[in-house]
């Protein structure tokens, strides 16, 4: 279990470290996402399904759908 | 009835972590659209259905889950996969045949 | 340059936060005040969901500063994007019929799922927020998958404001009968039915309506606006 | 013990998605590992609530099941130009 | 090992908010910036989530007769977290739409070509 867990952080971790140095701002949302999708996880671990309900109803769909829509209306390029 | 349930997820578990190997060997997107939708599908709803098995008082709430995914996955994937076609994404070279450029074809000509 | 500062700043930071934080023990119950909300939750507001009886019954006051906050950034959003002025239209790829006719059916399904959900709050995970938020997923749905079907925003604005107006008459209410805002004034029932908690699950489904309504208002601003 | 297997095994396509995330040349390729990577999360999710023992927790894997799609078809159509 | 094992989620979440914090200190660009804020939000509520967790416990739902209520997780830390999940997307979204007011008035999003930014 904590080597799932360990693991898990890591990617976590891994995911926001290539948020911050991609060029193209859609691999970044792409990137942002997945950390919400796994701290997502961490919470369920953490025994609070109610928070990781609301990242997963927010961090999911409605984050991701708000950066594209104003990735379309300004530039894609850093 | 709790063995039937580990033999059952063990096979979607099998299926998930071969759609991931193919999502992470196969050469184009295309390609890689096959392993993420049909593999994991069922990998998902054979793992989903098998932890209801197991605990039998879960099985209904499961069921509901699978089906909820078997009607969203097919969806965004084929998103994914028009979307990736539209904006021309290269085919892998070594393709041998390309349905939807016969296709433009065949209605341009129309 | 700029980096190499920032990583030395980092380093600082770092090193004074950890050194503060490592006096805090993992994985022990450290608070009273939490104690004595699950030994006499369930007798006080009748909610089998504690976190549900914190937000609603015991911090009520701070869930409705929280919607305050909600709705000036709804607000602030549309006074923003209103003063954009619309430039030529943009042409849009209209979507494919499997991805259409996918939404026009999942629709339903999904609104129905947000109210299962801020419905049973008081029993299981769950709630107003969570439960807006899945509603206002599932107009977002809509807005990608049918792009000419557009919200009624007047409608919209009415759920919104209902939902405030009702959370503000309970807690008056509770404050006649009882002598203070947000008191319990309805019958608690049987613990772990539909029927129980009280003025809880009226404020959850006040609250779902009014989060859910935002952030559809948010979206539709967002798309449509500029 | 077999629940431990299971996780371990569903890790490692998790890991394998990752890569993917990292590596893929186009934003494609990313966003059908994200894809993926979240069909495979609901399954290890229902685990997870298995080896905690509570129903309750499902409800959380059927946010799963129903929402993630909806950010995939975000950027599907922000691709094809038609946010 | 034992101490990365005992402090993990520690780790984590420190780590998501000082990745949170370089994006914000050294990029330009501004919807970089944002993200790099969204990314220190979720570190920061993975932080409290972390502080309330109590070992071997269970959530506080009483759905089942034989729950012990001393063997439970602080509810309150997850009461803030929640409303502070939902209040960091109106923040978001107010923030996305100023940068595209930026944007259209500015032609940039570069917060080094924004002339009446320098002071």
């Amino acid at each position: 279990m904590i080597f799932v867990i360990t693991f898990l952080v890591f990617v976590m971790l891994a995911s926001a470290i290539f948020a911050c140095i991609s060029i193209d701002l859609l691999n970044a949302v792409i990137a942002s996402g997945l950390v919400s999708l796994i701290t997502a996880i961490l919470f369920y671990t953490l025994q609070a399904p109610d928070v990781a309900m609301a990242e997963a109803s927010i961090g999911a769909a409605l984050v991701t759908a708000i950066f594209v829509i104003t990735i379309r209306r300004t530039e894609r390029k850093e | 009835m709790y063995f039937i349930g580990i033999i059952i997820t063990g096979i979607g578990v099998i299926f998930l972590f071969l759609g991931s190997l193919g999502i992470w060997r196969l050469p184009d997107v295309y390609n890689r659209l096959q392993a993420g939708t049909k593999c994991t599908t069922l990998g998902s709803f054979f793992t989903i259905v098998g932890v209801g098995i197991m605990e039998p008082e879960w099985f209904w709430k499961t069921l509901i889950i699978s089906i909820f995914i078997l009607l969203t996955n097919p969806i965004s994937n084929h998103a994914l996969g028009r979307a990736s076609r539209k904006i021309g994404v290269k085919l892998y070279d070594g393709s041998v045949v390309d349905k939807s450029k016969e296709f433009d074809e065949y209605r341009e000509n129309l | 340059m700029r980096k190499i500062i920032a990583i030395i700043l980092l380093f600082i930071l770092s090193f004074a936060v950890l050194s503060s934080i490592s006096k805090i023990p993992f994985g022990i119950s450290k608070t009273k005040v939490g104690k004595y909300y699950i030994n006499n939750g369930i007798e006080q507001t009748g909610a089998v969901n504690i976190v549900t009886s914190v937000v609603l019954n015991y911090r009520g006051m701070d869930t409705l500063g929280e919607v305050t906050v909600l709705f000036i950034g709804a607000i602030g959003l549309m006074a923003i994007l209103s003063t954009i002025t619309r430039k030529t239209e943009k042409k849009l790829t209209p979507s494919s019929s499997i991805l259409s006719t996918g939404c026009k059916f999942l629709f339903p399904f999904i609104l129905l799922f947000g109210s299962y959900i801020f419905l049973n709050g008081h029993l299981s995970p769950g709630g107003g927020f969570q439960g807006g938020a899945i509603i206002a997923s599932a107009f977002l749905l809509k807005y990608l998958g049918c792009y000419e079907k557009r919200i009624n925003e007047k409608k919209f604005k009415v759920a919104e404001s209902l939902g405030g107006l009702v959370f503000i008459l309970i807690g008056i209410s509770g404050l006649i009968a009882g002598g203070y805002f947000l008191f319990n004034f309805l019958p608690k029932g049987t613990a772990g039915t539909l029927l129980s908690g009280g003025i809880i699950p009226i404020i959850y489904i006040a609250i779902g309506f009014k989060v859910g309504a935002e952030i559809s208002g948010i979206i539709d601003n967002l798309m449509e606006e500029s | 013990m077999v629940k431990l297997i299971f996780l371990t095994v569903i890790s490692g396509g998790i890991f394998l998605c990752f890569l993917r995330m990292l590596k893929g040349p186009t934003p494609s390729d990313r966003a059908v590992a994200l894809d993926t990577l979240s069909t495979v999360t609901t399954a290890l999710l229902v685990l997870l609530g298995y080896i905690f023992g509570r129903k309750v927790y499902l409800d959380v894997s059927l946010v799963y099941a129903v929402l993630t799609f909806v950010g995939s078809v975000a950027i599907a159509r922000f691709l094809e130009k038609g946010v | 090992m034992n101490f990365l094992f005992n402090n993990i989620y520690y780790i984590g979440s420190f780590g998501l908010i000082f990745i949170g914090l370089f994006i914000l200190m050294t990029k330009h660009n501004l919807i970089k910036m944002i993200i790099g804020l969204n990314i220190m939000d979720t570190g920061i509520n993975l932080l409290f989530i972390t502080i309330g967790y109590v070992r071997k416990a269970t959530a506080p739902i009483f759905s089942k007769p034989d729950l012990n209520p001393q063997n439970m997780v602080d509810p309150v830390v997850q009461a803030l977290i929640l409303t502070a999940i939902v209040i960091g997307l109106a923040v978001l979204a107010m923030a996305l739409s100023l940068s595209i007011r930026i944007y259209q008035f500015y032609g940039t999003l570069d917060i080094r070509k924004i002339k009446e930014q320098k002071w």
